[in-house]
């Protein structure tokens, strides 16, 4: 089981510290000091939003990630479990029939930082995207686009238990 | 008939219980507790009938001796005898009872 | 002459029931009990959804599987087996030799009893043994390599009906007894047998979750489960439920949990290979 | 050694399906090891690229609760059979893989 709720915040903030620093570090050993410009857009860990993975609110998350605050929105379709059969994958998928979709980024309310993912959707790329999250316990879910240039959010709660002799 | 066994296995653990209430117990007094009960136990698992928390009470007993809370050693060990016992009569009791639970 | 015709008769008709009278032991009337039971208790379900447990008895948890198999979790672990399964060992030979048809597409045969040493063979006894005859160590029967290799030898049978052989052998029949046994005895601190939770309480929320019928159980393994993250053998499957009742586990591939896969196995007899299952 | 990443991209229409498997641990650093006691460190793929033609048509930035080998579908237009995606993640250890796939 995935023990989030016991890990102190200092643990939590020095792991984080850490992942920064090891993803710059990286870059090194990605080869791109030697190709300065690479041919193609490869994944570049300097992108990664550190500060919006830190967050403990919904706020704060979309105050790092995009500066700004959603409205709930009846043109996002989340599909979760209502009961998760198990907290360490649980399906996530989003859509949305939303116009120029930029953004999409899920959040798991009770987790202790609060941004699962973030999706990067260029022009041409559907509102769209399904994922497996790991969940600490049960929890409001909420998905987030940014579609020309504002923010909307539609949410569901998903249940998550133990295991005991099921299966 | 699973109830009689848990009322059984009730009273022995509450017997148990008593027993050690009263007096001020020694590590001698640990150590033939911690005997009787590891005899019980390993008879439990020799028949593969064996329970996680006789295991469990085993090292609590152990872990209180350790640190010369005897009384707390004692009961443990008494608890962990009564657990194995208790496996061992499950074990008994199911040689005949399985078969009632056989769907025909 | 009238009597030899007797006899002559006595013997076909053994041959037919094995040791039917003998030792009171009819395994095609324990099965065909068992699918009647569960049958009548889950009217709704096709025989051969049995297979696929829990994700067949709930909407929620259907659609959470649906989802998972689009790229199943277990990808990794079945391209692992596959690898496994042809790669030579330092002798030059391959699990190919020890196999029929190489190892492909035979998991409905296991376990199957060897009657030249009396014993019920796992798939995972096969596995170490043929290991063991080409001077290779033995797997762990709980996880790992041991997990990788028969998942991908099951993912290679499925589909084909489950194909246990109880011969009219006493050894067979007896080690089919004592499955049946440990199956339906109580054990643990909570006085709980593998049959409280797969056949009384069959199709039933514990806490949340479903748990699965013992029809078609075996037909489900090894078993990738989202609690481990992982696939793991039946070995760890039976030792996992042995310790959610409280009771001790035996050790991993015991003889008692080789009985208990072959009693269970013959009772999947005609349903579908769904190896590797997912279970939460 | 084998390529972490898996797809299945399948053109349909106008528009490509791309599913992606990676084998990766996604360690949170919230979990035990369970023989030594200690924290497993955080260890998780921070960003995940997908680019068909020259452009970019995906990109995920992850954190620690996404699933262990972890599973991604998008969607974009264009993109045909025979056609070339290219596939780049880079973790928070800096350890890095790519692949080029071919749509179906």
């Amino acid at each position: 089981m995935y023990e989030f709720s016991d890990a102190p915040n200092m643990a939590r903030r020095t792991i984080l510290k850490g992942a920064v620093a090891g993803g710059l570090a990286g870059l090194t050993g990605l080869g791109l000091s030697s190709f300065p410009f690479p041919a193609y857009a490869a994944a570049d860990a300097k992108e990664w939003p550190a500060d919006a993975f830190k967050q403990k609110s919904e706020a704060d998350v979309l105050k790092a990630l995009y500066g700004k605050t959603a409205e709930a929105s009846d043109k996002i379709s989340l599909d979760a479990p209502e009961i998760a059969e198990n907290g360490a994958v649980v399906p996530i998928a989003v859509s949305s029939t939303l116009p120029n979709v930029t953004g999409i980024a899920i959040l798991v309310l009770n987790n202790p930082n609060v941004l699962a993912a973030a999706y990067k959707i260029p022009a041409g790329t559907e509102a769209l995207a399904s994922n497996r999250l790991k969940m600490a316990k049960t929890s409001k879910v909420v998905a987030v686009m940014e579609s020309n240039g504002k923010l909307y959010s539609a949410s569901k709660q998903v249940k998550v238990t133990v295991g005991g002799c099921g299966g | 008939m699973r109830n009689r066994f848990l009322i059984q296995l009730a009273v022995v653990l509450s017997v148990g219980g008593f027993v050690t209430a009263a007096i001020a117990a020694s590590a001698d007094d640990f150590k033939a507790a911690y005997a009787k009960a590891e005899a019980a136990s390993k008879k439990a698992l020799a028949m593969k009938t064996g329970w996680l928390t006789t295991t469990k009470e085993l090292k609590a007993a152990k872990k209180a001796a350790d640190a010369g809370k005897f009384d707390d050693a004692v009961k443990h060990a008494k608890e962990a005898e009564a657990l194995a016992n208790a496996s061992i009569a499950q074990s008994e009791e199911q040689k005949k009872l399985w078969k009632d639970a056989v769907i025909r | 002459m009238l009597r030899k015709c007797f006899i002559a008769v006595a013997i076909v008709a053994g041959t037919a029931q094995p040791l039917l009278a003998a030792s009171g032991v009819n395994p095609e009337a324990d099965r065909k009990a068992f699918v009647k039971y569960f049958t009548e208790k889950f009217p709704k379900l096709k025989l051969k959804d049995f297979v696929n447990g829990p994700y067949s008895m709930d909407e929620d948890l259907y659609k959470q599987w649906v989802a998972k198999e689009e790229f199943p979790p277990y990808e990794f672990t079945l391209e692992k087996g596959k690898k496994m399964l042809a790669t030579p060992f330092k002798n030059g030979k391959t699990y190919a030799d020890c196999f029929e048809n190489k190892g492909v597409g035979i998991r409905q045969n296991y376990p199957k009893f060897d009657p030249k040493r009396g014993k019920v063979i796992t798939l995972e006894v096969a596995v170490n043994e043929c290991r063991e005859a080409n001077g290779e160590k033995p797997y762990n029967y709980k996880k790992g390599e041991m997990a990788a290799i028969t998942a991908y030898m099951a993912y290679t049978s499925r589909g084909k009906p489950m194909s246990i052989k109880i011969p009219d052998d006493p050894r067979a029949l007896a080690a089919y007894k004592k499955g049946e046994e440990f199956f339906y005895t109580r054990r643990g601190q909570f006085n709980f047998a593998c049959s409280s939770c797969h056949v009384q309480m069959a199709g039933m929320h514990l806490r949340t979750e479903v748990l699965a019928p013992a029809l078609g159980l075996m037909n489900a393994l090894p078993v990738y489960r989202s609690k481990w993250g992982a696939v793991g053998t039946t070995s760890r499957r039976l030792t996992s439920c042995n310790s959610q009742v409280r009771a001790t586990p035996l050790k991993p591939n015991d003889e008692l949990y080789r009985d208990v896969e072959y009693f269970l196995s013959y009772m999947g007899n005609g349903l579908p290979i769904s190896g590797p299952g997912a279970r939460p | 050694m084998a390529s972490t990443i898996r797809i299945k991209a399948v053109a349909s229409g106008d528009a490509t399906t791309v599913q992606s498997l990676i084998r990766h641990p996604m360690d949170s650093g919230f979990v035990k090891d369970k023989k030594t006691g200690k924290p497993i460190p955080a260890h998780f793929i921070e960003v995940l690229n997908f680019e068909h033609g020259g452009k970019t048509v995906f990109t995920a930035f992850w954190g620690p609760a996404v699933s262990k080998d972890p599973y991604v579908k998008f969607k974009f237009k264009g993109g045909k059979k025979g056609d070339e995606l290219k596939i780049s993640w880079v973790d928070n250890k800096g350890q890095s893989d790519s692949l080029v796939a071919k749509i179906r």
